[in-house]
């Protein structure tokens, strides 16, 4: 199986822009439509995948991006001496989960459904590049407001928050009970899925 | 070292140790027994004391708002504002333990293990290309300074409240009352709260109070015309 | 023609790594002899080139590094270009505002102004040239101040920050009756070159 000049050029923007790279953009570069970078790199990442390469190519929302399969990871961290990072705390786990249910959120949201103060939590996930600033809200105090990023989804191993979203069947039902409790109390909201 | 013969557990926060302690004890968390939990919970937070632990501020409005709870659900014709209240903390404790489900899951998903490229270098040279509109910049700016009301930032001291928020423990507080006490014998209820200058102190305060009353130190009465609360200490004799 | 293990583990350390790495150092974090990295990467040389691969392995004195053909640099040169033009974050804006108006300051004196840590951005506008140090303040810390730069200017369409859009205090009025200029305008963009 070899790749096609299509595949190659893409496979080549891929591998030297690092990042994930928007489709739009990959159109442009390239001169293609959108339709063709998706079709392209469906193609290029199953020919990667036959060829049992270490590479793969993933779609994270309206980006693609290529990256190393998982179970690299060893020689990798052991090559480029790379210390193997330490899993999330409780804390971040928690608010991550606010924001990728409900994102854009400002602190306060968050800290209002954990109950305590997050901001330190907040930053290190900003600095891990798990959350990022996407702007302030338009009410007294201009907040900021969070949501996830292409690299949460990376490590995720998603393309898309939704594939996450749906919650169980069990868990459904009961919500819409919960929601129905609360419906009668004026302005109260259970907003797990924003 | 020998001394701490337990490790206790450590809570994110009072939601998650009312959780703890609902599940523990195989509560109805559509219908919470307040009475119930609120002894559980103070329960904990005197171990927490006890292990010399620090106790945020969040913990001990948690225990004021349970505290307020069980007063409301003990009055007469307050039936519905206790189970307006009720209904809330089960939302927020439902909410919560939602939240938690989640974060389970991400954590099952979530790894480290995939590597991406830094951006290969054709040429050192990332000057940016775009245009930047004035407009757009302006804009920014009132953004990031908030609609131009401050335009320079506030003097350091304005962020005291926020930064440099005093921790206040309740045991502190119960030397305070019982001092009171012992100069002026009786102390007319409100006044105590006299020199509380934030939040934490107020509750701290109260949490003191009604720690006294429960180990029988201090009494609280009506004057005799019945219309102010009055805190006294008790008495050897009436201990 | 497909890679085996040991032919895709070394691409994965060599693209993860993004330049070329010592041989000594491949040894060991693969647990191979120097002798086998050689062989491996050529095995791995030879199966890219059948495979149509826009990557090559390529051995320079004791170091391997994996790279793109050379036919392949007007296409990446063209979504790095795009990279570079792409609109600013709104937290880039802010903090480009924020320098703009009050220049020099502060990294504590940004922070301070927006509530959140600064310095990610502050570092890749510098990269961007948009900004740039401007020596140190003399206060204890000796803190770093930053400044504009011409490229800033340019980007600007203007030839001095004298033509920055006024901020003084009661400006609120005539804000509004420029916003609606622009809005009205809409996609109006000043830009004296280019």
């Amino acid at each position: 199986m070899k790749l096609n000049e299509l595949e190659a050029a893409l496979e080549a923007v891929l591998f030297a822009s690092g990042e994930a790279v928007e489709i739009d953009r990959l159109a442009e570069a390239l001169e293609w439509d959108r339709q063709k970078v998706i079709e392209i790199a469906d193609s290029l990442a199953e020919k990667l995948k036959e060829a049992g390469s270490s590479l793969e190519v993933v779609k994270l929302e309206d980006k693609v991006q290529i990256c190393t399969k998982k179970q690299y990871a060893e020689s990798i961290r052991k090559a480029l001496d790379i210390r193997k990072s330490l899993p999330l705390s409780q804390a971040a786990l928690e608010v991550l989960a606010i924001i990728c249910y409900n994102q854009p959120v400002t602190k306060a949201f968050i800290e209002q459904i954990r109950g305590v103060d997050c901001s330190g939590v907040i930053q290190s996930l900003c600095a891990k590049g798990l959350i990022e600033e996407k702007g302030r809200l338009e009410l007294p105090g201009r907040p900021l407001i969070y949501g996830t990023t292409d690299t949460l989804l990376r490590c995720l191993g998603v393309s898309s928050l939704s594939e996450l979203l749906p919650v169980d069947e069990g868990q459904e039902e009961e919500e819409k009970v919960i929601d129905g409790v609360f419906e009668a109390e004026e302005g109260y909201q259970i907003s797990l899925e924003g | 070292m020998e001394k701490i013969s337990y490790k206790l557990e450590v809570f994110e926060g009072p939601l998650d140790l009312l959780l703890h302690l609902i599940s523990k004890n195989k509560l109805n968390i559509y219908d919470i027994p307040v009475a119930v939990l609120l002894e559980q919970y103070m329960e904990h937070i005197d171990k927490m004391k006890e292990a010399d632990m620090d106790i945020a501020s969040e913990f001990l409005e948690m225990a004021a708002y349970l505290v307020y709870l069980k007063t409301v659900s003990l009055l007469p014709k307050h039936e519905e504002e206790a189970k307006n209240l009720k209904m809330e903390l089960t939302g927020q404790l439902l909410e919560y333990k939602a939240v938690r489900e989640a974060a389970e899951k991400l954590s099952e998903r979530l790894d480290f293990d995939t590597f991406v490229r830094e951006p290969m270098e054709i040429e050192p040279d990332r000057t940016y290309k775009g245009k930047i509109s004035l407009v757009e910049l302006k804009k920014a700016y009132f953004a990031a300074v908030g609609r131009g009301k401050r335009r320079l930032p506030p003097p350091e001291t304005a962020f005291n409240k926020i930064v440099k928020r005093k921790v206040v423990s309740v045991s502190s507080k119960i030397i305070y009352v019982l001092k009171r006490l012992f100069k002026e014998k009786r102390v007319k209820f409100e006044s105590i709260f006299e020199n509380a200058t934030s939040k934490s102190e107020l509750v701290a305060t109260f949490l003191a109070i009604l720690e006294l009353i429960k180990g029988k130190r201090v009494k609280v009465a009506t004057t005799s015309k019945g219309d102010t609360l009055q805190l006294a200490a008790k008495k050897a004799d009436e201990i």
